[in-house]
């Protein structure tokens, strides 16, 4: 049961291709910045993300870095610090495509592929102008109805790797998520699951059913690699809180496209960013 | 007890819109919801429940984050507020951006969860602070979640009231239209009209906004701004400051 | 928030109303033993059970006491024990009626209605006489496929009440489940929720991201009794194992209906009943 | 090392028939294919995942009663083992009734998750101790779980293997038809023949199934018996009674 060993973060991000279907995490759970950071440096492109169900800062470094093709997302924004700077820039550019989703969708779409079911039906939505342009998206009449009774079906949405930072895995290679049951879910729907964590637990998750009931089973997950603090500056559920002046000044700071190459240098040791 | 500001007389008007319910829940940045919700909760004779995303302590959802979503749909969340970059008559939100879809020349951050909740919550409160005709069009760029839908949809809810920085109006779905609810103090229906980029219906005596009693300020100023420090720090510290 | 007061075993069950449909859990996920021997004293009448997704000694004793009218279900068994004596008397007799499912579709089922859709999609299952014999159940062409595909729908299970045993309940009303997730989905898809405990925790769930991991909120449970080894002879997860020496009793004391009307005075005191 | 005993030679018989895979689960009150699994497990150079539902120790599933199903939907599991109170000459098997349901004369205890396993497991090796005309029938009664789908039928995996008290068969889904592979010690293809109530292939040659070696009884003997205690006591007590 115990062959599990973690892996460096550089090996960790090795494992996400050039233009994989990368699921990743809202920053109430568990935003992998420092993976983030280690895929900027490699240089990752044309990545297709699909933000579970909305990102900040890391689509946004992601699609600053040049290394993001499309993002499918409910949203993409700073929160209370403002726009996305880097998104709102590459969407209007049109150097992205943005996939505009709403977030109960995208959560249908991977638990249709977690089910590997072609599609889930959910209520709601029509008469968005989302289902005129998501042309993926389709409207049947109720098929266990009498008639009469449109509704919208959701493709599955089956990513390539999911990627996430967590508190803790195990001795096992498990991985304990809390009560952020959208890291399962996109495990679960995921060809590859990839995890930064902050520690290792001397021990097994499943020795403890109260530690068990937060854990994702290793069988998951293809990779983990410990990253300290490696949600920062976005905050970790249970363990830190986001660093408020960094975001603010991220805020500030990428307006322009030299203050965020400025930001990623220094940040993220992109030295040839800022050249 | 000193001068109601702004950021008061907006909760305790959006915590007037609230009926009576079990379960109120309050989106992402979104302090004055926030606070009339707790509100709210604070006045009731009976349990209400209050789900504040941006909170743990507030937050009891342990299903990830379809939770949220489910247990709406489920009937579980009476009442939950929207915002909307644009806002037009027929009470459609626009979240996206302006231009004509795809080719936008503004982008905003994106639909949210709006264009789901629209539909499953019985009571949608419209809120922005901004009421300009920039922000009340005639007719959204982009509908993020509509207003109403036509006959055969399923829909449990949708708007109710929009609240703004000037005025409260009540939205009618059959009638696809806004009617003035009532004005804030100091300000005139005639503004109103002014600032707002849609048709809407106008009583013939428009009444003035209540303005918070002593007891509800008490209330938003002690308990309730305690409990804003500990996830809306900064809101807290700016309306709410500690008496020196 | 913490207006929350654990109330009687009896006034518990009292909220169960005849002919409701019951959603009650496997052994392995808290079988309510100590609440269904109240509603046998209290002689409900007209259940009807939905497994979730089968059910052992419960079903049975509900079954052999006349409580119900019908049953859904993916297996009424003892195990290792054998039959289910009064579940195949009862099926036999066509005393109830029993709807056989599988487990996949009962849990889609109750998917489905934790999502207020009217059906989920399901893989599998086509070419079984379950099929042919489940009229709510439909097959359709894959809506968002190319033409022949046919897939399942499993229409929404909607119950009046789910009924579960926990280990524990916090002073806020908050219900611990641990990893047995399939209480939540219970809880989320039905109307009513009742549980019973071993215990009362002394303070919230929620103060402790841990523990966290594992509850249920209060806001989907009606009723809360604490009930002492109130899974027994059936096993608690974590808390005590089954009671082998009273099943293996069981199994061979119920095969007549003298001997299970016995089993019932003595265990459930409903002396009536062995008259 | 004493004489195989009938569960030891099962056990690894049943072990013999998984591929090279990264993870097998096992069904309810399953004891031989349980030490199958962890005998597969104890041999490969592999890491390969076990999961006995009726364990607590070797089952870490977290998202409950469902995960079975959706991890095999996923694909993640390779091999389950399904018994049946009927089985068929087309793999069908029966856990439902006999009779014409609904107009049962006897009843079991229902199909469990057969018909979904049945699909999406690539490899689903059938179990039944009982190799009679009473078990092994021309025509199930009542199909829990179909053991082939015509084509257009989604369809990832099922039957590929059925292993007895008597023989082993594999099952060509193709040709809807079983062919005998091996028969036990000291059985014959003869008694296979007039035990089995539908027709099958017989090879010209008929094997002798493989009996396990010294190393594999040590396994079975050793580290598999001390963790079959641990949820299969009763099983594990008979069949491999720890030395006075």
């Amino acid at each position: 049961m115990s062959s599990f060993s973690p892996i460096s973060l550089d090996d960790l991000v090795a494992q996400v291709p050039d233009g994989a279907l990368l699921a990743v995490p809202a920053d109430y759970s568990g935003a992998p910045m420092a993976a983030t950071r280690a895929l900027i440096r490699r240089g990752a492109k044309n990545l297709r993300l699909v933000t579970v169900p909305q990102s900040t800062l890391q689509a946004d470094l992601l699609i600053g870095a040049g290394c993001v093709a499309e993002v499918e997302t409910a949203a993409v924004t700073l929160g209370e610090f403002g726009i996305a700077p880097c998104f709102t820039r590459a969407a209007l550019a049109k150097t992205i495509k943005v996939i505009d989703a709403t977030c109960p969708a995208i959560h249908a779409g991977l638990q249709a592929a977690e089910k590997d079911v072609p599609f889930l039906p959910i209520r709601g939505i029509l008469g968005s102008d989302l289902v005129k342009h998501r042309t993926d998206w389709k409207t049947v009449d109720n098929p266990m109805g009498g008639g009469g009774d449109p509704i919208l079906l959701i493709p599955a949405i089956k990513p390539d790797v999911a990627l996430f930072h967590a508190p803790m895995a195990d001795l096992e290679g498990n991985v304990w998520i809390g009560r952020r049951r959208e890291l399962a879910t996109i495990a679960h729907a995921a060809k590859t699951t990839l995890v930064t964590v902050e520690r290792l637990h001397d021990g097994s998750f499943f020795d403890d059913e109260r530690l068990a009931a937060g854990a994702l089973p290793a069988f998951y997950i293809q990779g983990v690699a410990v990253a300290e603090r490696g949600a920062a500056p976005v905050g970790l559920f249970g363990e830190y809180e986001p660093d408020i002046d960094h975001l603010r000044a991220y805020a500030k700071e990428a307006r322009t496209e030299d203050g965020f190459a400025a930001y990623l240098a220094r940040e993220a040791g992109t030295a040839k960013a800022a050249a | 007890m000193s001068e109601c500001k702004p950021e008061e007389l907006l909760a305790a008007t959006l915590a007037a819109q609230i009926p009576d319910v079990r379960h109120i829940a309050v989106g992402a940045a979104s302090p004055i919801p926030a606070a009339a919700a707790l509100l709210h909760q604070a006045r009731s004779k009976e349990r209400v429940h209050v789900t504040i995303l941006h909170s743990r302590r507030y937050n009891s959802f342990t299903d990830g984050g379809r939770e949220l979503f489910d247990a709406a749909a489920q009937g579980r969340i009476d009442v939950f507020f929207l915002g909307g970059v644009q806002i037009d008559g027929e009470a459609n939100i626009n979240l996206v951006g302006l231009g004509e879809y795809p080719d936008l020349t503004q982008r905003f951050p994106g639909s949210f969860g709006s264009p789901y909740m629209a539909f499953v919550v019985p009571n949608v409160i419209l809120f922005r602070e901004e009421h300009s005709p920039r922000t009340l069009v005639k007719e959204v760029d982009f509908v993020s979640a509509p207003g109403w839908s036509p006959e055969g949809v399923w829909r449990r809810g949708g708007p109710k009231a929009l609240v703004t920085g000037l005025a409260v109006m009540a939205f009618d779905a059959t009638r696809r239209c806004f009617r003035l609810s009532s004005v804030h103090p100091g300000r005139t229906a005639a503004e109103v009209r002014a600032a707002t980029g849609f048709e809407f219906d106008m009583p013939d005596c428009v009444p003035t906004t209540t303005v918070p009693d002593a007891a509800t300020l008490g209330l938003l100023r002690g308990s309730i701004a305690a409990k804003l420090r500990e996830f809306y720090p900064d809101f807290a510290a700016r309306v709410f400051p500690v008496p020196a």
